[in-house]
């Protein structure tokens, strides 16, 4: 139960829209979400099939506990085969549509073929249509949430939506639901695109039932949630300072990559940080953050509400602009901030709200400009290939201006959109890449975190630092404070994290909650909620099962262990300074021991032992 | 002081219990002539389609309930009005006292001058005893014309319909609702009601009605075949029930009242259908015949009737909601616009939805909705507090679904 | 003493919990489109406006109704709705200026606020206090009844 | 001797009021331990989650230790937080 048990498959190529059941015995092995949305993934797609073509598929799918009342019960995930990377792509996004979409009594929707012309999928409870959207082709996702709200004169109605930056063939394209949260990463919205869908709109009103035992759910949550108001960092930490209270800290321990990668620690680090959002400026006296907000039924509340100074010169003649939106998150901030080597905070928020408004993956496009500015410092691009930006490191005019670009797929906008990989090999300079499998680097550097290198180079959708946070342990203490600087004991560590996030993400929970809380409290929630039994240790074992079904996935995609590797400058560079200064990352010294606790062969595949240990398909 | 009340529905109900509140020991008696306890006319629909038995149809749900407060409710009619002798007879022949008399004696059902309406199998559909009729003279299969698609004619529909007649709809103008709801809306619903297999016959006139035999009637109509039928419903708009006090009182359409609900005798007060109060919308005065005005009516011109009070009223919002086979529509003061006022549509005719908002300068005065029964509340909020919306109107112009939000942002701090 | 629904719109974050809370109580799932409570989200500002009824002291719906299907409850001081009394007229949902009483289509009958009978689950179920269920002194009840009159039809009493 | 002493997130306000971007420079005896200093300016020990000595984490039981600091060292000290 908690599973609505019904699933949508829309045929975009028929234009077809019909409900079938969900395979429990499928749910009973994946759990939901993440997992499960895995399991009809790699039973329908040929793992070797064109990312951009109609045989890949597209799921956006809820976890057994979205839309319930269990914390941050609000997360959906999309999956399909990246663009960017070739292997699989699952991003999670919290908001508010994936509990609508539960709400209208589905589990998950899967989306195949192609659309012969602009399509969206409206969803209202039992009802669900695809509709032209030619008259919203072309628009930003937030013209097309406006449009779509007027459309159908519900305040209420939830809209995810792709942007033009995907309609132009960026390779980072996100799907932004709900105006500013995103299933970011691994160019989802690319995909979306490619199959002529620009949006899904859903309203439910049937609501979430179907508790196993609703009495002892509505204890464990009650008893859970008050974990998490308890506890400094998920009840004091999120809620006022954001993920973003983490960029002094990252910067102080010298694992903040700064210009490309090329440094570990950059000067500009306070003035973008957690703690700048919160000084008043010098303009109209008021903070960058305006509050925080929360996305469905988190009781954390990390989300930055901000705003940009109207004075600014990125909107100080664009007023559309000058209202609150989804602000700086860590991760974003340091790819638009630090790794670019622009220290203006407005600039920042602006480009994150262009990436919101356009759905671009702020980590990648942050990333990729950071590349694109080391190959023109470099002089291997110039002001005639950029189209006359300078785009020098540390220039926000730079950033702000080829984010305007990139956003609409103009000008050397286009190149931007390319992703970083490809970018650095069409101006012949690969190694300035700073992605691992084709996908950008988030904010953490390996060599002054040693269990994030081996997370990036065997991380299922390429450089991520979401599949196994292990700065939680490296440099935070939770649950237990390990050295960031020591290798040993990292592969069970980065192991474990992974396991026990694919999991989280496939339960409908936010992993933000795993600062607070572990399996032990999570466990419960789902147990109290969901047909079967639901330990400890049936969690960490679902887990564990998904990373390696997403693993056979890609091996079949063609990657093999020479892909599980980093860029050279973080294996032969050492880092300048901080406590890490003079070391690399060590991953030849983690990865056999981490093949071999997964039970992979040395080429990384899975052997037929591991395969039938966790009842994978063959 | 010795209060009588003549008319028992929400208005002579609602100013019966304001009087007994305000004065515990006044004289208070209540006159219905109907022969059943006081009961409301919203809910016929509801006990036509079977959804209540007559007492869900009652204002008051305990037998006692006047006796209770000490109001004495008397079911006979009243045949005459002394207003110099502050006296009324009623047609059992007792004569009655007052030193403040209330007339709520509500409206009744306009015969349009054809031939025929008084034939056998011709109803209306307004009392109790008219939804007995038709009861009883609907039955599965029978042919039934429904004259009039007004706010009655509309709000009957369903019950109608679920009795399983086959059912036409004449109405003269060229939508339903007309006096309640613009073009589209009108038109949306007459769609609406098509697709549930209703004939809806727009702009369109019954000529005359006659005695087809058998118990049929004959319905001529203007520009169609005529129908030969088994039961006509008439539901062409009420009108207000003054005779009482024709030549005693001022009248116009009905009672005039000024804004103490008083009639031209200090006296006597009107109150709800008869009433032709004060209009909030138009500063002007009219018949609204609806139940939140009648409502009003009552309390305020109970509150003014008691000794010492004086509620001056300030107008009543015109405002309506209507069930139509499901499809729900409102309409709330100058829908129609306001001179030189702004509007703004959003309309979705494939999901049968539709709002119009009318604004005069940033302020909301009138409104129509379709298939939306969320807050609609707020719509007579803002135009009874005249809320100058400032930068929301622009926002209500691009989305008038907005408007709760443009609501609270003024309403809360 | 009788307590009422005090909301702080400046701690409310927009998660929802509350309209989780209600219509599971209400309603038997997790159901924000049949929660009694909304939280109105105002994008642009940066701001959460959770809201609902008042329980005004004339209450207009309970006024408007025409078959005494509102009633005051002795012990909350809320207007309740009697289910197996209303008729489903929705009169009350135009005759209430606040929006606060809505049609429910599936049951055919009006929902409103009627404060879970003395132990609101939306204030409960409120992670940042956003939603309290205080004494009503305290609560500017006054403050929002006279916000209330100005929306009477009768000018002065 | 003088090091520099960052305080982040909610512990800014225990700052000097001449402190700029959450650190200050400030004059502390040669064999100073990090808890005589949390405790000079007020952290609440519990608060001091995140000790780090030039980017070093250093554990809650080694905070009384003697020695640890030398002049232009930088003290920077986080309560609980996290990320991502």
């Amino acid at each position: 139960m908690a599973w609505t048990k019904q699933i949508l498959r829309v045929n975009l190529t028929e234009g077809t829209v019909n409900a079938e059941p969900l395979n429990m015995e499928w749910a009973n092995e994946y759990l939901g979400q993440r997992g499960l949305a895995t399991r009809y993934f790699v039973d329908e797609v040929d793992a070797t099939c064109d990312a951009l073509g109609p045989d890949n598929k597209l799921i956006m799918a809820t976890g057994p506990l979205t839309g319930t009342m269990a914390s941050t019960g609000g997360r959906y995930s999309v999956i399909c085969k990246s663009p960017l990377t070739g292997v699989m792509a699952c991003s999670n996004s919290g908001g508010f549509i994936g509990a609508e979409l539960k709400n209208a009594g589905w589990d998950m929707v899967i989306f195949e073929g192609q659309s012969p012309t602009p399509v969206y999928l409206h969803v209202e409870n039992e009802k669900a249509e695809l509709i032209p959207a030619d008259d919203l082709w072309g628009k930003s996702v937030w013209e097309t949430d406006e449009l779509l709200h007027q459309k159908h004169q519900d305040p209420q109605l939830r809209i995810a939506a792709i942007g033009r930056s995907a309609e132009e063939g960026c390779l980072f394209a996100a799907v932004v639901n709900d105006l500013h949260r995103a299933a970011g990463r691994s160019g989802v919205g690319t995909v979306m695109a490619s199959k002529n869908l620009k949006a899904v709109a859903v309203r439910g009103s049937k609501g979430v039932g179907n508790i196993k035992d609703p009495i002892r759910f509505m204890r464990e949550t009650a008893d859970q949630k008050k974990v998490l108001a308890e506890n400094a960092v998920t009840g004091t930490g999120l809620p006022t300072y954001g993920t973003q209270v983490l960029m002094n800290v990252i910067n102080e321990l010298g694992a903040l990559p700064t210009r490309n990668m090329s440094e570990v620690q950059f000067e500009g680090a306070h003035d973008v940080s957690g703690e700048a959002m919160h000084e008043p400026r010098k303009s109209d006296g008021k903070p960058n953050l305006t509050t925080n907000g929360a996305c469905f039924g988190c009781t954390i509340a990390c989300g930055r509400i901000s705003t940009v100074d109207k004075t600014h010169f990125s909107v100080a003649d664009k007023p559309e602009y000058w209202g609150n939106s989804g602000g700086l998150e860590y991760e974003a901030a340091w790819a638009l901030g630090p790794d670019t080597g622009v220290n203006d905070i407005d600039a920042l928020t602006y480009v994150n709200f262009l990436c919101n408004e356009d759905g671009m993956d702020p980590i990648s496009f942050g990333s990729t400009v950071a590349a694109a500015m080391e190959l023109y410092e470099a002089g291997d691009i110039n002001s005639e290939t950029t189209g006359g930006i300078e785009l020098k490191f540390g220039s926000a005019e730079a950033l702000v201006a080829i984010a305007e670009l990139t956003a609409k797929g103009e000008g050397f906008g286009k190149d931007i959109g390319l992703g970083s990989k490809r970018l650095c090999e069409k101006y012949g300079k690969p190694e300035f890449s700073m992605t691992v499998k084709g996908q950008e680097f988030p904010a953490y550097d390996p060599r002054g975190i040693q269990g994030m290198g081996l997370t990036y180079a065997t991380s299922n959708r390429g450089a991520c630092h979401l599949r196994s946070y292990t700065v939680s342990s490296e440099v935070l203490g939770i649950p237990v404070k390990t050295d960031p600087l020591e290798t040993e004991g990292k592969p069970e560590l980065v192991m474990a994290f992974q396991d026990a996030t694919a999991a989280v993400d496939s339960s409908g929970l936010c992993i933000f909650t795993t600062f607070a809380w572990s399996l032990e409290n999570i466990a419960p929630q789902i147990d109290a909620a969901c047909e079967g039994d639901w330990s400890v240790e049936k969690c960490a074992e679902v887990g564990a099962r998904i990373w390696q079904l997403e693993r056979d996935f890609n091996n079949r995609a063609g990657m093999t262990a020479a892909d599980d590797t980093l860029p050279q400058r973080l294996l032969k560079d050492a880092a300048n300074a901080g406590p890490a200064e003079g070391r690399v990352c060590d991953l030849d010294q983690m990865i056999p021991q981490y093949y071999e606790l997964r039970g992979w062969d040395s080429e990384g595949r899975l052997t037929d032992e591991t395969r039938s240990r966790y009842g994978l398909p063959a | 002081m010795s209060h009588v009340i003549i008319g028992t529905g929400p208005a002579g109900v609602i100013a019966a219990e304001t009087l007994r509140k305000r004065m515990p020991e006044a004289a208070i008696t209540l006159i219905g002539e109907e022969p059943e306890l006081p009961y409301s006319r919203m809910a016929l629909p509801y006990h036509l389609i079977g959804d209540i038995q007559e007492a869900g149809t009652h204002l008051r749900k305990t037998a006692d309930h006047f006796a209770q407060h000490n109001i004495e409710l008397l079911q006979q009619r009243v045949t005459t009005v002394a207003a110099a002798e502050q006296q009324l007879s009623l047609n059992n022949g007792q004569t009655l006292s007052y030193d403040k008399l209330l007339l709520a004696t509500g409206s009744k059902p306009m015969r349009p001058p054809i031939d025929g309406m008084d034939l056998p199998g011709v109803v209306n559909c307004w009392t109790l005893a008219d939804a007995r009729q038709i009861i009883a003279g609907a039955a599965p299969g029978d042919k039934v014309v429904l004259m009039g698609a007004g706010f009655i004619g509309c709000i009957i529909l369903e019950a109608l319909a679920r009795r399983g007649v086959d059912l036409t709809v004449v109405e003269m103008e060229n939508r339903m609702v007309p006096r309640m709801m613009d073009e589209q809306s009108g038109g949306l619903l007459k769609t609406w009601c098509e697709n549930k297999g209703v004939n809806v016959l727009t702009s369109t006139r019954v000529n005359a009605v006659s005695d087809a035999g058998g118990g049929q009637l004959g319905i001529d109509l203007d520009g169609h075949e005529s129908m030969t039928v088994d039961l006509l419903i008439s539901a062409t708009g009420v009108r207000p029930n003054s005779e009482l006090v024709d030549g005693i009182v001022d009248t116009n359409h009905g009672i005039l009242v000024n804004e103490y609900l008083q009639s031209s005798d200090p006296n006597i007060y009107a109150a709800g259908d008869v009433a032709e109060g004060k209009d909030f919308s138009t500063g002007g005065y009219s018949v609204q015949a609806i139940q939140p005005t009648a409502v009003e009516h009552g309390y305020l011109a109970a509150t003014n009737m008691s000794a010492g009070a004086e509620s001056l009223h300030r107008g009543s919002i015109n405002m309506n909601v209507l069930d139509t086979m499901g499809l729900i529509s409102s309409s709330f003061g100058l829908w129609e616009g306001a001179e030189s006022g702004d509007e703004t549509t959003l309309g979705d005719p494939a999901r049968f939805k539709y709002i119009n908002l009318q604004f005069a300068d940033d302020v909301l005065v009138g409104a129509n909705t379709l298939g939306i029964t969320q807050h609609i509340g707020v719509l007579r909020g803002l135009i009874q507090n005249q809320t100058p919306l400032g930068k929301w109107k622009a926002k209500l112009m691009a989305d008038p679904t907005r408007v709760m939000e443009a609501y609270l942002a003024h309403r809360v701090p | 003493m009788q307590r009422s629904l005090h909301i702080d719109p400046g701690k409310c974050t927009g998660c929802l919990q509350c309209e989780m809370a209600c219509s599971y109580e209400n309603e038997g799932a997790f159901n924000p489109a049949k929660s009694r409570i909304k939280v109105f989200s105002f994008h642009d500002e940066g701001r959460y406006v959770p809201y609902t009824c008042t329980q005004c002291d004339e209450a207009w719906c309970m006024q408007a109704c025409p078959v005494d299907a509102i009633v005051v409850n002795p012990i909350t001081g809320s207007k309740d709705i009697i289910n197996d009394r209303c008729v489903g007229c929705k009169v009350c949902t135009i005759a209430c200026p606040f929006g606060t009483v809505n049609y429910n289509s599936s049951t055919g009958k009006v929902v409103k606020c009627d404060l879970c009978g003395g132990d609101p689950q939306c204030a409960s179920a409120c992670p940042t206090s956003a939603i309290t269920y205080i004494d009503a002194d305290a609560t500017g009840l006054d403050r929002m009844r006279q916000w209330a009159s100005k929306t009477d039809t009768q000018a002065a009493a | 001797m003088k090091i520099t002493l960052k305080l982040y997130a909610q512990l800014g306000d225990l700052l000097p009021p001449d402190a700029l971007k959450n650190q200050a420079n400030i004059e502390v005896a040669e064999d100073v331990s990090l808890n005589e200093i949390i405790d000079r300016f007020k952290v609440p020990r519990e608060w001091a989650h995140l000790v780090l000595l030039n980017g070093t984490f250093i554990c809650d039981t080694d905070r009384d230790q003697r020695g640890q600091l030398k002049a232009n060292d930088t003290l920077a000290i986080w309560p609980p937080v996290a990320g991502g």
